[in-house]
């Protein structure tokens, strides 16, 4: 675990949404914090959020939390195979989510969870792909935590790293292309950036400078190696987008109010028609990487006490304590989402589960791999014994 | 030829002109771009320049930076933005400079574009088409000549199609554009310019010559999934694809075997239904490609057809076929299954 | 069996342990470094961790940190460093985290490791071993389930191997590293721990209850190119390898049919001889594998087979294989060709 | 073309081996030049040459040019397929040639004839080769100009762009691993460098920091793209190596002096333990992309007389004058190679071309393929009428 250059909140500058690349090296290479530890906003990127905005975020982030130990508790029970979860780095999501419009879209990884719900995405509708049960958007198709929702403008995750960041530049390049004022914003572990798909992605962005935001999620660890191992010999992941003449920003990625300004600035900026940023997220994973991996093996139990940029819930909730908003009241916020939680859940179970209830059937195995099912498809179908 | 060969798509109206096979792609970018706005052509030189062979060539002119343009030199970038751009509404038609550098885009055509509209239960899918030269025979050694088509066949998601004659490209492309699946789309570049018999000291003969050359100047469609006889036989089934359609007509011709020659235009979904018609009447089987034979396409041929018609074989099926090893420079036309080595195969398949 | 595996390879000396495949492969791994300290081993997690599936643990302990370690996730970057490390004298073992997702490194493996030799007419040669997990059963969905052996078979200049028990794991790696030719090696992941026969339902058998699971604790080879015969019999050859040998032995077991079933463990090259041997004697012939039927490797076995047995086949050559669709997760156990697909298919084959 | 930022010869500092590459990023931006346009060397990059290496290195230019031309002229004729040029880049190949020691390992493309010839490959060997002949070291494997030469360290070239970075860098870390005082230098074009395999290479030199100088040869064109197609929004390719924390020189490469110096900063930088090197050579490629293009298409035909960096031959002539090296004695240095590349070149003629005399059989293609050749190629080979 290294965070380098722990800039106080309220130290980094804001540079106009119009700002050339090169005059805004150092943004890489600092980290660009609102809150402080006691919770207070300091400096030019506050952003100009209501309370209610911030509540939902606070909202959003139990949700992700108490969504994610369920399901983890799920694959315990043997409901499911498998369990990602995001916590400590909820905010990122949680905040980008209400940052992006209706019609963009978001290339997310598996540990964006946080987005989708931010998008308004029903747990139960998250639970049931989990379950992999009858009722799963995906029909099946992947594991556990692939979710897909193109009405909430959340990109099919693959379980492929990295693939979806030149995909959304893509999908920039048509949004520039065709006019529209949309903007797509990409997700990338930071043990995902050694991809080659990493290097694709920010080559077509330097090139085409379409309106794209590729984020690089840095929690410290890919699976058992820690960020170092990919980011070797530089000092930051910011720092790659400097090799290609794109803004770079390296943000505290448990700080929902510079997740949101750092963001909207890239947004803006992406509209405004002056291209791509990249930003660095600097979070901290705090739970195993999945329900196969055991982190005892390879790193210290406490790490996450002692990471120095906290938990993003606590820090959020300090925050609106000084806005008036109590503990009592974001406990009560807290309480009335576990036991909605707890409520989808058995929904979803008494839909199904991995091993009990109805799943999707066989038929979508071979419904789902042309628009129209070919020949040899139809005849392996009948060998299937369906039909 | 040209009017069976559109069997099935759609009909061919206004004047032909004659076209090679690179007019012939050209033309089809050029209806589908006049027909249909989100249709975007892209690759590597395939801006200004139009293409290493022109294939592209006046589309940027005409129809402006925005829909044709040049990439930087990253197979995958170009198969992963066309993934994002198909993703956001467009119709991505992509071009690879030579198949043999396919490879660095690979995962994201088998991982990404093959799986896009399963792994999100078709709330997301990725029509694109990924045009790429491939085949021997110009002296390109190892690095210019492969053909792997085996490499998309085995991957299901894909749809792989290879024309023979510039009216079956023509139609089979904006067949492969209209499609809504992704789409691999090789090109023989040995019959860019002629219909190449593998008799390769003698001149190649233009397609202006040729009647496959006869191209409409609209739009129109080869189906997807239809293969087509080259030449009609009783004595013996080859089936072939791409440049080996004339080496395999001109072996026919100097066995004077009966030989029924399918053309079999897409390779997946494959147009088994021919394949077993003509098996079942000819009794014998020779399976033709130029790619290397272990697993190559013709392994899928081979055992199709004796699982289909293991009851009406009189002889083994056959296959000529690359050798197991890279492509060489100097020893190109003894490692190209020309003529002889066709020929051997259909005395072969014609002993028992 | 195991003294018959062995056969053709160096003897096993020295008293035999009982180890699961993982373990195996961890003790190829140990024997050779220790034997040869060019050896070095390399992977996502490979270092200190030992892996995700721990087949590299203690290595770094043992030999440390500059012969066994951690990359970044760059599966391009690991057989690109490989091959680079290989040419400047060392004997790289890699490992990819799952075979589905080699497809960043198939670049580097088929258009450097595998023509390496060969473009350079011997001046440079490429001696990797690239090691990865296949093959489904494990709720492991359409990206950690992948069997892509027939797109390595497809490529001259590759060895490809495949071993189903833990025996023949560790002889084949020792084999692959002292190869001077690049070896994929995919090991079966639904067998690491115990030879899985295709019923889900029943508790693992452990290696430690079957013999192939006692290995010798030093160097030994089961050489590259020799299948085995996992089980004599008379009336059909059932051709297979990794986990669906062991599925096959429970649907002979199950169909009361005297089946004899070929392990194959090396795919390229092929022991054909070992396979016309037997389909000349039992006259049918059962090709069964977990990858995608269309362009798998089976269809290359069924191809070879009706080309060199055609006289002695009694019915047609059936292929049981995973269907032409991406592996999915729910319903795993209806996609996995499990034994009852496969006595399906030998009621077919021995129907006529 | 771009040149940015043309700084005068003498201009860029020389900051020690062991520097830390966060301290010069800016030279990644500005341009190390040693000679000036009347042929006079300033600053502190001036190398300590003698003039006789200087005139080695000359002649390597000479012979390269009038090899390439040669060649050219042989594809013309219809003796080979095909051919590819250097022209006007011939310094960055014979001058490094000049510096890498003898078990060092230059990874390179198809654009560095000038390096085998600097070190001391037979032209007639190479011509075997572009003719395809019997006496062919590749044995008909591979096009024209794809040559190899482990014994003078030169790694068999690859028709797929950029695959050699990465393993250049994997070279290394072999070097590094068995402790010999060995480096890499690996060759890639601009254009190149948007491959997925300028990231691995870059990803992992900056993590195992091994000894590997990474050239790119910035000539200004890829076929017919400007180099700003790969570029994108960076000011130059050196730019890259920053964001991988790695020290990038930008280097005049057609300025003997500037790239001797350069590349032995970077090679005593890795020899001494420092890990690896970008640096991009700017330069300008004077022919065609190779025989099957025609660059009139896209650029304009006088180009090269407008570059501001010159003619490397030129330009070193100029310099050697200064050393007391006459014009005459350049001219007749050029003089004796030429006629020396004619009579090698009737030589190769004799042996054999792509349709005349002879070539290696096809036995080879067999037999290359595997160490031992397996049975199924034996039967093919047998098929093919062989043996
Ligand atoms: C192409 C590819 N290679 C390897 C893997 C296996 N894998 C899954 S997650 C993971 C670690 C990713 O780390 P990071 O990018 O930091 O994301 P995080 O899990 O920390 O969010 C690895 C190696 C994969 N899914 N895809
Ligand atoms: C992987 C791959 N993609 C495409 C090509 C086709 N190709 C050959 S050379 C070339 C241009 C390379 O430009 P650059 O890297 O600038 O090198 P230069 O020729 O200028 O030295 C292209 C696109 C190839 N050889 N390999
Ligand atoms: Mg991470
Ligand atoms: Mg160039």
């Amino acid at each position: 675990m290294t965070v380098a250059d722990l800039q106080p909140a309220g130290d980094a500058y804001r540079p106009p949404t119009d700002v050339a690349a090169r005059d805004i090296m150092d943004l890489a290479f600092g980290l660009i914090r609102v809150l402080d530890d006691e919770g207070m906003a300091h400096g030019p990127w506050i952003p100009n959020l209501s309370r209610d905005t911030l509540v939902e975020i606070l909202g959003t982030m139990f949700t992700t939390r108490a969504y994610d130990a369920r399901m983890m508790k799920a694959q315990r029970q043997g409901k499911t195979s498998f369990s990602m979860r995001s916590r400590g780095e909820e905010a990122i999501g949680a905040t980008t989510a209400k940052v992006m419009g209706p019609d963009d879209m978001c290339f997310p990884t598996y540990r964006q969870a946080s987005y989708l719900i931010g998008r308004g995405q029903d747990p139960l509708v998250m639970m049931n792909q989990v379950y992999g049960n009858a009722a799963d958007l995906n029909r099946g198709t992947q594991i556990s935590g692939m979710y897909t929702a193109a009405d909430l403008g959340f990109f099919s995750i693959s379980g492929n790293l990295a693939t979806q960041m030149p995909q959304a530049v893509g999908w920039a390049m048509a949004a520039k292309a065709k006019g529209e004022p949309t903007a797509a914003l990409g997700f990338v572990g930071d043990g995902s950036t050694a991809e080659g798909d990493m290097h694709a992605a920010l080559t077509f962005a330097s090139t085409y400078r379409p309106p794209v935001i590729l984020a690089i999620v840095n929690n410290q660890y890919a699976i058992s190696t820690d960020e170092e191992v990919a980011r070797g010999s530089a000092q930051t992941f910011a720092q790659r987008g400097i090799g290609y003449g794109l803004p770079s920003l390296r943000v505290d990625g448990n700080d929902v109010l510079a997740i949101h300004s750092a963001t909207s600035w890239a947004r803006d900026r992406a509209l405004d028609g002056h291209g791509p940023t990249v930003i660095e997220f600097v979070t901290y994973r705090a739970s195993a990487h999945s329900s196969s991996d055991d982190p005892t093996r390879y790193r210290p139990e406490d790490e996450f006490d002692e990471f120095p940029l906290g938990d993003p819930i606590k820090r959020l909730r300090l925050h609106l304590q000084h806005l008036g908003y109590t503990n009592d009241q974001a406990n009560e916020l807290d309480t009335t989402i576990r036991v909605m939680i707890e409520a989808k859940n058995d929904e979803a179970e008494a839909i199904g589960t991995i091993n009990t209830g109805e799943r999707p059937p066989l038929s979508k195995t071979f419904e789902l791999v042309y628009e129209t099912m070919p020949a040899h498809l139809v005849r392996q179908q009948k060998q299937a014994g369906l039909q | 030829m040209s009017a069976e060969t559109a069997a099935g798509g759609t009909p061919a109206p206004g004047t032909t002109v004659s076209m090679t096979m690179i007019e012939a792609i050209r033309s089809a970018h050029h209806v589908m771009m006049e027909r249909d706005e989100r249709v975007v052509a892209f690759g590597e030189d395939a801006g200004a320049f139009g293409g290493v062979f022109r294939c592209t060539e006046g589309l940027q002119e005409r129809f402006g930076e925005a829909r044709c343009f040049d990439t930087p030199i990253s197979e995958l970038g170009i198969v992963a933005t066309a993934i994002g751009m198909a993703v956001n509404g467009l119709r991505p038609v992509a071009e690879i400079q030579f198949a043999d550098y396919v490879y660095p885009g690979y995962d994201q055509i088998v991982s990404e574009a093959a799986r896009m509209r399963f792994r999100s239960a078709g709330d997301f899918t990725s029509p694109i088409v990924v045009r790429m030269p491939v085949g021997g025979g110009i002296y390109g050694g190892n690095t210019h000549s492969q053909s792997p088509e085996a490499l998309f066949t085995h991957v299901a998601g894909l749809i792989t199609m290879i024309p023979s004659n510039p009216y079956d490209a023509k139609g089979m492309l904006i067949s492969a554009i209209e499609c809504n699946d992704p789409v691999i789309f090789l090109e023989p570049k040995r019959v860019y310019n002629g219909p190449f018999d593998g008799d390769h000291d003698k001149p190649l003969v233009p397609w202006s010559k040729d009647p496959r050359g006869d191209v409409p100047e609209g739009h129109y469609t080869v189906p997807i999934g239809k293969a087509a006889v080259a030449r009609p036989g009783n004595d013996v089934t080859i089936l072939t694809y791409g440049t080996m359609v004339h080496v395999a007509m001109n072996a026919a011709e100097q066995a004077q075997v009966d030989a029924e020659i399918l053309d079999l235009r897409t390779l997946l979904p494959l147009d088994l239904e021919a394949i077993v018609a003509s098996v079942e009447k000819t009794g014998r089987c020779l399976v033709v490609h130029e790619a290397t034979r272990t697993s190559g396409f013709g392994a899928e041929l081979s055992a199709q057809v004796q699982e289909e018609c293991f009851y009406s074989l009189e002889a083994p099926i056959v296959r000529v076929a690359g050798w197991d090893t890279p492509y060489p420079y100097s020893q190109e036309w003894e490692y190209f299954p020309g003529p002889n080595r066709v020929l051997a195969g259909l005395r072969r398949v014609m002993e028992d």
